[in-house]
């Protein structure tokens, strides 16, 4: 029990601590420090996560990983629903640059056209229509605030206790994980026609996975037109 | 020092591009504002010279005393609005307005013998911000799709009716043409087997057929829904004047009405720079350019100036629509989109595809080569689904206005009349 | 609700068959109004061929046409006809110099702006009972609509041809009876009062101003 | 750690985050379509680990799948907008707290406690003109009565 790990132990239960100040309980007060609080518990996990390449590639990852995840804090729990919208949307333009960074950049594109430009902003056109003025009842409080920053607190620390333990220098949980080196990634994944390569993964190998979601994509569509259009005067 | 060095080359285009952007952008305006006044019988804008003195330059002024006007106006925000998404709505736009342009060549490439031997410049320098980006086009896309979130965003935190009727108007125009827009590059993609803007011109000026011959259905679809996606004219419903006060900027003054008028502006210079790169050759002049990427510098230079003429002519062509056809219903809008021009977008693609599989076996059987059997698809199908969708009509809808007319005005044989 | 009633909305082409219950269906309903199917479009117009190359051909002949713009300070826009335009208003004199207003407020009621403010005196002459002690018009609020000319039974207040129309505060261009005086001794060679007579409460009113109500 | 390893556990630890994000707000928030985006915004956590595994592995698999959740989640936005729409059409509302009676049975039922007013959900007084113009027959507190923008 020595070595447990006191800052990202720390760190998680102080995030959830700020989460269930700045969940929506009907009242204003607490939101400053709990943000404060999720600043503080940010910072203290980014402390020990292991360093990214050169200088450059790493803060270019920490600014991507901390525009992300503050803004799917902040998505989670502004009051006003369009606010939320806006958060989520700068999210996936976070996840979108991550995606970016890793090489998969017909992911980032795709990801912006679909989430950020198709569905937010038809989901942002039934917000706008639904609150015109102030915000509602329901949206300045949340069921169980606590309960819920505790389920979040129970899993995030598990998931990032395996991913420690993986990756951990000694007694490693995984010690099969073979490591690429640079010369298979650049042939592979970074290669310079990216495109073209995932484009004939997409279509060779999973041919009929394609088709198959391009089917539920459809049946998806005519089920949306069905249920909207049942109500008819 | 290393990497000063590397991040040398990229700001320097960069700061060259918005520099240039934002100079082009404010003379397009005079160069509209011109344009208007000749259509209407009127001279335009000619006054504004040198300030303090009588020399009025053709008015060449007019834009910069524009700017300083602009940037001098009164700064405030009203208090009935959402202030915090008030201010973002138009940064978003202009961001991604300038954005888009990181991919977009602006000409070939230049020669490295042009610079002395010290500066150690061995690769021809490519004359696009972002070479290394491989999704091209898309990416503009992407920024397209965002840029709908500064209409939207600008019309509901102004909290006023017309802007907010404005704003849902326009992004719902967007969202709509979006489709029409991909289907019409769709066959340009499939044709030069790249997303990148550089290596769609190369592919034209290696056959020598520019996109437009071969698919003029593609070229017809793209237009159309890049209209629609400037908000030009024929489809300028976001900020019908008439109707709508301003749309979505209606609230706005000073600076940030600039960048929404100015990304505006941009849209189009965009949709521009597509058109041409897309369908018209880009840098390509039959005899004139030459392909491929090893070229002297007069050559360089040569294809950076027929690039920017051609779009200029397509600017032109967009200023000239922009008086010539009366703006449509909103359902006749929507059911332009999504009757006629993803269908005709559909069919572009079979056809394209079509082409791309077994056009070659067919074009030695016709015995002519694979280009020509291409074109002769591509207009026959142009010219079949034009016919099919004027004889369809699908945009004629049921909500057609109803004409009044007193009753004894109509004649007993109406019927037969009409 | 049938399915002539116009107040249903229904498919235009759900029309009436025949012309005559055309002409019966909504005078059944009390209203003189019929539905009229449109002219339906050829092909040239469904094509929309032939109305992109109309537009254009309008567009390009105006572009190199000669152009009727009028370059202000230095060149005058002569009005066509100074007569029956809108421009500054001004208040008439009769044939002795005095104004020919009666302070009727007509022109106040009729004004839709409601820019004309008037203060009402006895008269000093014994033509008429009252006549303005002040007359005020406020040409910033002014829509130039001409319904004060309109309205006026003695043609006192006429709309000029002066169209450049400025002022470097908001009082100045308030203009009092003198001002208004003093736009008629301007305009008055260049666009003569309206001749004939008026009629004021069912009585005959000279535009000489001599006879007038007071008289009677 | 070499570099492949430190970023592959670095884009797990924000896909964890994202994760653990959603969750809270899809269990917590009580407005439907911020329960949507926190459900999307599991599906990130999980692209972004999927992304990572696949650069490590050096293979495109990783990045196939995310493409498919793109899919699915197009979908998954379609039905649930539809659905949504329809709720709030019938009635009025985006909670989800309206459609406890969809619950099990036996369940207790969740009371709504009446919340103070805050400061700024006042709606602001409009501007008004100068009057002009001939004064109409309504009163003026009809004409100055906005429900809503």
């Amino acid at each position: 029990m020595n070595d447990l790990p006191i800052i990202p132990i720390l760190a998680t239960l102080l995030g959830g601590l700020a989460f269930w100040l700045m969940l929506p309980r009907g009242t204003a007060r607490g939101r400053g420090v709990g943000a404060l609080a999720m600043a503080m518990a940010l910072g203290l996990a980014g402390s020990q996560m292991p360093r990214v390449g050169d200088w450059l590639d790493n803060s270019v990852f920490f600014i991507l990983a901390a525009v992300t995840i503050v803004s799917a804090v902040a998505a989670v729990t502004f009051r006003n629903p369009v606010y939320c919208a806006i958060w989520f949307g700068q999210m996936l333009l976070g996840t979108a640059g991550l995606f970016l960074f890793t090489g998969a950049q017909f992911l980032a594109v795709a990801t912006t056209v679909v989430y950020a430009g198709a569905i937010l902003v038809t989901f942002l056109f039934v917000l706008m229509l639904a609150q015109p003025e102030g915000k509602a009842a329901y949206d300045r409080v949340s069921w169980e605030a606590m309960l819920a920053a505790a389920t979040g607190v129970v899993v995030v620390a598990a998931l990032s206790m395996i991913i420690g333990r993986t990756f951990a220098p000694e007694g490693a949980l995984y010690p099969w994980l073979g490591m690429p080196t640079s010369q298979q990634l650049a042939a592979n994944v970074l290669t310079p026609a990216h495109v073209a390569r995932l484009g004939g993964e997409l279509f060779g190998r999973y041919l009929i996975a394609i088709e198959v979601a391009g089917v539920l994509l459809l049946v998806a569509l005519v089920g949306a037109a069905v249920i909207i259009g049942r109500e008819k005067r | 020092m290393h990497l000063l060095l590397l991040l040398l080359e990229p700001l320097l285009k960069i700061a060259v591009v918005i520099g240039g952007l934002m100079t082009a952008a404010a003379y397009l305006v005079l160069v509209e504002r011109w344009m208007a006044a000749w259509m209407q019988d009127r001279l335009g804008p000619n006054r504004v010279g040198i300030p303090l003195t009588k020399i009025r330059l053709f008015g060449l002024g007019q834009p910069i005393a524009d700017g300083v006007k602009f940037l001098c106006k009164a700064e405030f925000t009203q208090e009935h609005v959402d202030k915090a998404l008030f201010l973002l709505a138009p940064l978003i736009m202009f961001i991604t307005a300038m954005a888009a342009f990181a991919v977009v060549p602006f000409g070939s490439v230049i020669p490295p013998d042009i610079f002395p031997a010290s500066w150690g410049i061995k690769e021809p320098i490519r004359l696009m911000v972002a070479p290394g980006l491989d999704v091209g086009i898309i990416y503009m896309f992407a920024l397209g799709s965002i840029a709908v979130y500064g209409v939207v965003l600008g019309g509901w935190a102004s909290n006023n009716k017309y802007s907010f009727l404005g704003g849902l108007r326009s992004s719902a125009q967007l969202v709509s043409y979006e489709l029409p827009l991909g289907l019409g590059i769709v066959g340009v993609l499939l044709a030069s087997g790249s997303l990148r803007l550089d290596a769609i011109i190369g592919e034209q000026a290696r056959t020598g057929v520019w996109n437009i011959l071969t698919q003029p259905l593609g070229f017809l679809v793209f237009c159309v829904a890049s209209f629609a996606e400037a908000a030009r004219l024929p489809f300028d419903l976001p900020e019908a004047e008439q109707e709508l006060v301003g749309g979505y900027h209606t609230e706005y003054l000073g600076i940030k009405l600039m960048m929404y008028l100015v990304a505006e502006f941009l849209h189009m210079v965009t949709a521009a720079f597509l058109l041409v790169i897309l369908f018209l050759g880009g840098w390509h002049l039959w005899g004139l350019t030459g392909a491929g990427e090893v070229v002297t510098w007069p050559i360089a230079l040569l294809r950076v100036i027929v690039l920017l003429a051609k779009v200029m002519g397509m600017i032109l062509f967009f200023m000239l629509c922009r008086w010539s056809w009366p703006r449509f219903r909103y359902d006749q809008l929507m059911d332009i989109a999504w009757k006629v021009m993803i269908p005709l977008g559909l069919v572009n693609l079979i056809v394209v595809a079509t082409c791309n599989e077994f056009g070659m076996p067919l074009a030695r059987w016709m015995g002519v080569s694979a280009e020509w059997a291409m074109m002769a698809a591509g207009w026959f199908a142009l010219l079949a689904s034009w016919l099919v969708v004027s004889l369809l009509d699908p945009t004629a809808g049921g909500n057609r206005p109803r004409h009044l007319r007193p009753a004894e005005a109509i004649p007993a044989d109406w019927e037969a009349q009409s | 609700m049938t399915a002539n009633d116009p107040n249903t909305r229904q498919n235009p082409h759900d029309l009436p068959p025949t012309g005559e219950s055309a002409a019966k269906g909504p005078a059944a309903a009390g209203k003189k109004i019929a539905w009229v199917r449109e002219p339906e479009l050829g092909m040239a117009g469904r094509s929309y061929l032939m109305l992109f190359l109309q537009g254009l051909r309008t567009t390009l002949r105006h572009l190199l046409s000669r152009k009727t713009t009028v370059q202000s300070p230095e060149q005058r826009h002569v009005v066509p006809d100074p007569l029956i335009y809108r421009g500054v208003h001004r208040l008439n004199r009769d044939a002795q110099g005095r104004v020919k207003c009666v302070a009727c407020f007509l022109c106040a009621t009729a004004c839709p702006a409601h820019c004309i403010d008037i203060v009402p005196a006895e008269s000093p002459w014994p033509d008429r009972q009252k006549y303005p002690q002040s007359f005020t018009i406020d040409e910033l609020r002014c829509i130039f609509c001409g319904m004060c000319e309109e309205a006026c039974p003695v043609q006192a207040i006429e709309l000029t041809s002066l169209y450049d129309l400025s002022g470097k505060s908001r009082e100045e261009m308030v203009f009092d009876k003198a001002k208004l005086l003093s736009v008629f001794d301007q305009t008055k060679d260049a666009e003569p009062m309206t001749k004939g007579t008026g009629t004021f409460f069912g009585l005959p009113v000279s535009n000489e101003g001599t006879p007038g109500p007071a008289e009677k | 750690m070499p570099y492949e390893v430190a970023l592959l556990n670095n884009y797990l630890l924000v896909g964890a985050a994202l994760f653990g994000i959603g969750l809270v707000g899809f269990v917590s928030r009580r407005n439907l379509i911020v329960m949507f985006l926190s459900a999307e915004m599991m599906l990130q956590g999980v692209s972004l680990s999927l992304v990572a595994w696949g650069r490590f592995h050096n293979d495109f698999g990783g990045q196939l799948l995310v493409l498919f959740i793109i899919a699915v989640a197009a979908c998954e936005a379609a039905v649930a907008l539809a659905m949504i729409t329809m709720l709030f059409r019938r009635s009025g509302k985006l909670d989800a707290a309206h459609w406890q009676t969809l619950r099990e049975a036996n369940q207790p039922r969740f009371h709504e406690e009446p919340l103070p007013e805050e400061f700024g959900d006042q709606p602001l007084p409009w501007p008004r003109l100068t009057p002009a113009g001939i004064q109409p027959d309504v009163p003026r507190e009809k004409i100055d009565y906005r429900p809503k923008v």
